[in-house]
Parts: C-alpha cells; sequence; structure tokens
C-alpha cells in the first residue's frame, strides 16, 4: 500500500481542479456555482484526510472500546461547520442568480456582458 | 483493506465530477451532485469522521438537491453556450494543478500518527475532555466550548447568508410579475394528488422530526448535535411543503416563527456567552453556569447546541421559502 | 450456538452481497428505463433485507437491532415510493413502457 | 465476511453511477440517485460493523430517512414545469 500513501491528496488536487476548471471555463452561473461546491468539497476531503490516524477510530468515547487512537477532531469540527455554511452560500450564490435571469433574462455570462456593454 | 475501499470511493468520486463538469444538461448536473454529496459522506465515514458524514448526509441528501432545483425551476434547465477559451482554461487548471501536485509530495503519509497536524492541540483535547467537561464525544467538545468562538462565527455566517437570500428575494417583482390567486384548497398544488407518496410522507415527517431532536439532543454522546439536527428538521418541514404546498407549511411555521428561530438562536448562543460575562468569566466559558464546572460545560454545551440548531432550522427553511415563493410570484 | 449464529450471518451477507451485484448489473446492463426499474429494485428490497438481516444477527439483541429495524422498515417504505414517484414522472414525461422494444427510443428529453 | 459484502456494494455503487453517467434519460439518472443512496445505506450499516462501532448507525439512518426527498423533488420539479408549460402554451409563446 506504500504507493497509495499520498492518493487521497492526488484525489484533492484533481477534484479541486476538477472544481476549478467549472469556475474559470463555464460561462453557465449555476454551472460555476456548481463547480464551486465540488471545489469546496475538495478542501473538506483535504481536512478530513489530515484528521486521519491509521488504526484510529472516530473521536467519540465509548465504554466498550479502551486503549485505542483516536482521529484528530480538530479538522472535522472546522468542516463541520463548514459544510452548513456551505451550504448556506450557495444558497446565497443561487439567490442572486436567480435575481440576475430575472433582470437580464439570461443565466450565461458573456450574454450578460453584451447586455452591460449596451 | 479498508483503505482499498476508500481509494476505490475516491476513484468513483473523481469520475462524477469529471461527468458533472462534462454535461451540458444541469439537471442532470444536480442529479449527479446527489451521487457526488452520497460518495464523499461514505469517504467521510471511512475517515473517521462520523460527525461530519452526518452533517453532509443531512444536507446533501434532500436540501442541496432541493434549493438547486429550486434555482433551475426560476433560471434555465440547459447551458446553452460552448465554452469558450477552453485550452487556454485548462492550460491554466493544469499547470495550478501540478503546483498543487507538486506540493503534495510533501505532506505526510497518509494515516501518519507523527503527522505535524496531531501534535499541537489535538492531544490535549482528547486527553483533557474527560476532566473539564466530561462528555464521551469529543467533536462536540470542541465545538461547543473549546472553539465556541469559532462556532459563533459559523452561525452568524448562516444568519448572515440567510438575510441576504431574503433581502434578494423577498423582494416583490414588478408589474410584469403574474400572480396566481391563492390555491390553499386545489389539489393541483404540490403532490397532493399522488396518494402513495402523500401517505408514505405524512408517514415519514415525524419521524425525520423526532430523528432530528434525537440528533440534537444526543449529540453530546454521538454523532450529532446542532448543525446536523437544524438541517434535519428543515428536510422534514421540505418534505411536508414537497406534498402539501407551501401554504399549509407555512401556515405550520409561518415566517414569522422562522424569523424568530433565526433571531433567536443566534441571540442564545450570544446570550449564554453574556451571561458568562455576568458571572465573572469570560466570554462563552461556561464553566460558570452552574456550581460545578463541569456541569456548566456541559449545560452551556446543550445551550448553544439548541441555539445552532434553531439558527440552521430557520435559515435553511427561510431560504426553502424564499425559493418557492419565487416560483409562484 | 455462537458459530452456528455465525455461519447464518455470513450466509445471509453473502446472499445479500449477491443480491445486489445481481441488481447492480441489470441496471447497468437491461434495455429499457422501466426494464432498469425493475432490476434495480431487487438491490433496494432483496439485498437491503438480507444484508441488514444478517448484520442484525452479528449485532445481537441490543439498542443497535432496533436502528437496524428502523432502517429497513424506512428504506422498505421509501424505496418503493421513489420508484413509484420516478415510474409517475417518466410516464407523464410520456416514456411508454414498451415490452416489446429492446432498447430505449432515439429521443431523450 | 463484511469484506466481500463490502465490495459488493462498492462495485454496484460504480455499476449504478456508470448508469447515471451513460443515461439515456433523466429519469435513468434518478434512478440510479435513488439505487446508490440505497447502496450508501447499506455500505455505512457494514462499514459500521467492519469498524467495530455500531453506535454509528444514526448516519445510516439519516440518510434511509432523508434519501427520499430527492426523489419526491425531482417528481415536484417535472409536475410544476409541465404546468408552467401548459400555461404559456395557453398564454400564447413563452411569457417572457
Amino acid at each position: 500500500m506504500e504507493f497509495l500513501g499520498l492518493y487521497h491528496y492526488w484525489v484533492f488536487v484533481v477534484l479541486l481542479m476538477i472544481g476549478f476548471y467549472a469556475v474559470v471555463a463555464k460561462v453557465n452561473l449555476i454551472k460555476k456555482l456548481i463547480g464551486l461546491s465540488i471545489f469546496q468539497s475538495a478542501v473538506f476531503l483535504l481536512y478530513i484526510t489530515m484528521s486521519k490516524v491509521s488504526g484510529g477510530t472516530a473521536p467519540i468515547f465509548s465504554e466498550k472500546i479502551t486503549g485505542v487512537l483516536y482521529s484528530n477532531p480538530l479538522p472535522q469540527v472546522l468542516i463541520l461547520t463548514a459544510i452548513v455554511v456551505g451550504i448556506s452560500t450557495t444558497a446565497l450564490g443561487l439567490g442572486i442568480v436567480v435575481r440576475i435571469k430575472e433582470e437580464y433574462g439570461t443565466t450565461e455570462e458573456h450574454e450578460i456582458q453584451e447586455i452591460d456593454r449596451r | 483493506m479498508t483503505v482499498l475501499f476508500g481509494v476505490l470511493l475516491l476513484t468513483l468520486l473523481v469520475i462524477t465530477a469529471v461527468a458533472i463538469v462534462r454535461t451540458k444538461n444541469l439537471f442532470v448536473a444536480v442529479m449527479l451532485l446527489g451521487i457526488f454529496s452520497l460518495l464523499i459522506a461514505a469517504n467521510f465515514f471511512l475517515l473517521d469522521a462520523a460527525d461530519v458524514a452526518l452533517t453532509e448526509a443531512a444536507v446533501g441528501a434532500g436540501i442541496s438537491t432541493v434549493l438547486f432545483l429550486g434555482a433551475l425551476a426560476l433560471t434555465s434547465e440547459f447551458e446553452h453556450a460552448a465554452t469558450p477559451h477552453r485550452w487556454l482554461s485548462l492550460a491554466v487548471v493544469t499547470g495550478a494543478a501540478l503546483v498543487v501536485l507538486y506540493a503534495t509530495f510533501d505532506k505526510p503519509e497518509f494515516g501518519d500518527p507523527n503527522a505535524p497536524v496531531h501534535q499541537h492541540v489535538a492531544p490535549w483535547y482528547l486527553q483533557k475532555t474527560p476532566e473539564y467537561i466530561d462528555i464521551p464525544n469529543v467533536v462536540t467538545a470542541v465545538l461547543g466550548s473549546y472553539r465556541g468562538y469559532d462556532t459563533l462565527g459559523e452561525v452568524f455566517v448562516v444568519f448572515t447568508a440567510g438575510i441576504g437570500v431574503l433581502f434578494l428575494l423577498s423582494a416583490r417583482r414588478g408589474p410584469a410579475g403574474r400572480r396566481r390567486p391563492d390555491q390553499a384548497h386545489d389539489p393541483a398544488i404540490g403532490l397532493r394528488s399522488h396518494v402513495i407518496p402523500l401517505v408514505v410522507s405524512r408517514l415519514l415527517a415525524p419521524f425525520i422530526l423526532l430523528f432530528g431532536l434525537y440528533v440534537q439532543f444526543h449529540g453530546e454522546y454521538g454523532p450529532g448535535g446542532g448543525f446536523q439536527a437544524g438541517a434535519l428538521i428543515a428536510a422534514a418541514f421540505i418534505l411536508y411543503a414537497l406534498i402539501e404546498g407551501e401554504e399549509r407549511t407555512l401556515r405550520v411555521l409561518p415566517q414569522g416563527a422562522l424569523n424568530a428561530l433565526m433571531v433567536g438562536g443566534a441571540l442564545l448562543y450570544g446570550g449564554v456567552g453574556v451571561v458568562g460575562m455576568l458571572e465573572g468569566a469570560e466570554f462563552l466559558n461556561y464553566s460558570v453556569l452552574a456550581a460545578n464546572p463541569v456541569k456548566g460545560q456541559q449545560l452551556g454545551i446543550i445551550l448553544i447546541e439548541a441555539g445552532v440548531g434553531m439558527t440552521v432550522t430557520g435559515v435553511l427553511l427561510s431560504i426553502f421559502h424564499a425559493f418557492a415563493a419565487r416560483d409562484r410570484a | 450456538m455462537k458459530i452456528a449464529l455465525d455461519i447464518l450471518s455470513w450466509v445471509l451477507l453473502t446472499a445479500g452481497g449477491v443480491f445486489v451485484l445481481v441488481g447492480g448489473i441489470g441496471a447497468l446492463r437491461m434495455p429499457n428505463l422501466y426494464t432498469r426499474m425493475h432490476a434495480a429494485s431487487v438491490t433496494d428490497t432483496m439485498g437491503a433485507i438480507l444484508v441488514i438481516a444478517g448484520v442484525m444477527i452479528q449485532a445481537g439483541f441490543t439498542l443497535v437491532t432496533i436502528k437496524l429495524a428502523a432502517i429497513l422498515l424506512f428504506l422498505l417504505i421509501t424505496s418503493p415510493t421513489a420508484s413509484y414517484a420516478l415510474g409517475n414522472a417518466a410516464m407523464l414525461a410520456g416514456i411508454k413502457p414498451d415490452a416489446g422494444s429492446a432498447a430505449d427510443p432515439e429521443k431523450a428529453p | 465476511m463484511y469484506y466481500a459484502v463490502t465490495l459488493a456494494l462498492v462495485v454496484t455503487m460504480a455499476l449504478a453511477l456508470a448508469r447515471a453517467v451513460l443515461g439515456p434519460t433523466v429519469y435513468d439518472r434518478v434512478l440510479s440517485v435513488n439505487m446508490f443512496g440505497t447502496k450508501t445505506v447499506l455500505l455505512l450499516s457494514v462499514i459500521a460493523f467492519l469498524y467495530g462501532r455500531p453506535d454509528f448507525l444514526d448516519l445510516a439512518l439519516a440518510y434511509a430517512l432523508i434519501n427520499f426527498i430527492g426523489v419526491l423533488a425531482v417528481l415536484e420539479f417535472f409536475r410544476s414545469r409541465a404546468i408552467r408549460r401548459e400555461q404559456e402554451r395557453r398564454d400564447g409563446g413563452p411569457a417572457e
């Protein structure tokens, strides 16, 4: 399993870049937001990967198990709150997109710029 | 062996992400995003993060799909334009990928117990929690007590996002917008004419509510807490709204009550901190809330988790109603 | 007694795994939407019952068993309903369940 | 023995994902999302035992309860879209 030691980080990089590509290249605003949430999930994955300890278990004590390693609770706390914050901010973004659609009649970036230029 | 399952699931995750970006149909992208959420929750669970996986489950399975579909109903289902400057974007992204990839080679190996991350405060949290707070779930202890300031900040971010959505979407549309008459008794609302989903959802919604409350108040002993519970309770009401229509849901839990939940939760959280100050300790130090410092900590955590749950429920439901009301306006 | 229960649970788990896998292959290989729904429902019902029953035997008689029973109950209630909702939506959209035709109609909505 | 079941579940998830990516109709994708949800519930219950922490079944229970909301939302989405199209047709042309 030696060669898989960094696999989780590579997946993080690939996901991050897929999300980044969608944000940079796509012109549809909703697609950009979907890309943003993939980007976000990649960061979550990085943090949770770092919290894992081999042979450890989730940091919740139980009388049935003693003398075991526990994974790191701190990154989990950070990500737990970030997920709910993430959905709220995504909803805010979607709200803005809906308003843009109502004002401009489109959600495609270049058409919006076209209308603004006129 | 479990590492191998992790690797398989991560590979599926990458395939899903590629498919999401490639499809032109946004509805399909939202469906695939649901699969993405399921996969990443399974990965979190494999990586020992039960609390995080529960949060992702509560948020990703229902609420996220419902919000995206709500936005799609108001905009457009298809991506019309082709991607301009595709090769330029790909080149930029590849360059960035190589830089980040290069950085990963300095990362400690997966699961290394001697990684720097595990040397700082984490061992202290794991060691001292039984002594200072005495609850089994260290994640809740860190969330509620040790890093209470951080969580307070997050709650206010959620609160602000909720206010923002309400500001954006509750403004009335101009005269061009057609208002349909109030149709509270119309069988065509929601899925009221579909008897099987109707009966099953009526059966299920109270159980989701009950489970949400269980997650809220069991958060000290198992995976759970205010964030997960808030999302679950919101999901129960969203299920009710899908079946019975907005009007009835708003009659059960009116917008005024949602606003009160949003504000009340944030105030409860801040108030617990202020009471701590009045009792002569620092802001958000719960030790002084009861005669015994350990009991005080536990009381404080229960109270602030309740505040978090209230705010999250209020915000998520307000956002949902804001999108749904826009649909009918 | 212990070993008998273990063997029973392994048999149930393996059978569940086989059902799940068969349903998965069916969902991929069947020619059109309604036959695929048929295949997928095998994993949702038989696979779920067998796998959860197998794990239940391992759990013994504890709170965990009750939770597993609740999971199974909710799965058995919700997944046929979801299938109904899906079939209904597909029918409304005009995809006809045609037993004679082998493959998907060309027009994809 | 848990490993065999887990492997079967992961492989089935891969097959369902293939169906979701291939399509061809959106309903096939909804079907595979639903199937994926059930598989995740089973996977999480089995892994909870594999890890020796059966107290984490809450997670599988959460999915068993809410997975279904997504599919209902899809049905509602199609229904309201059909109504909107009908309305637009009656009003004569899109109401943009």
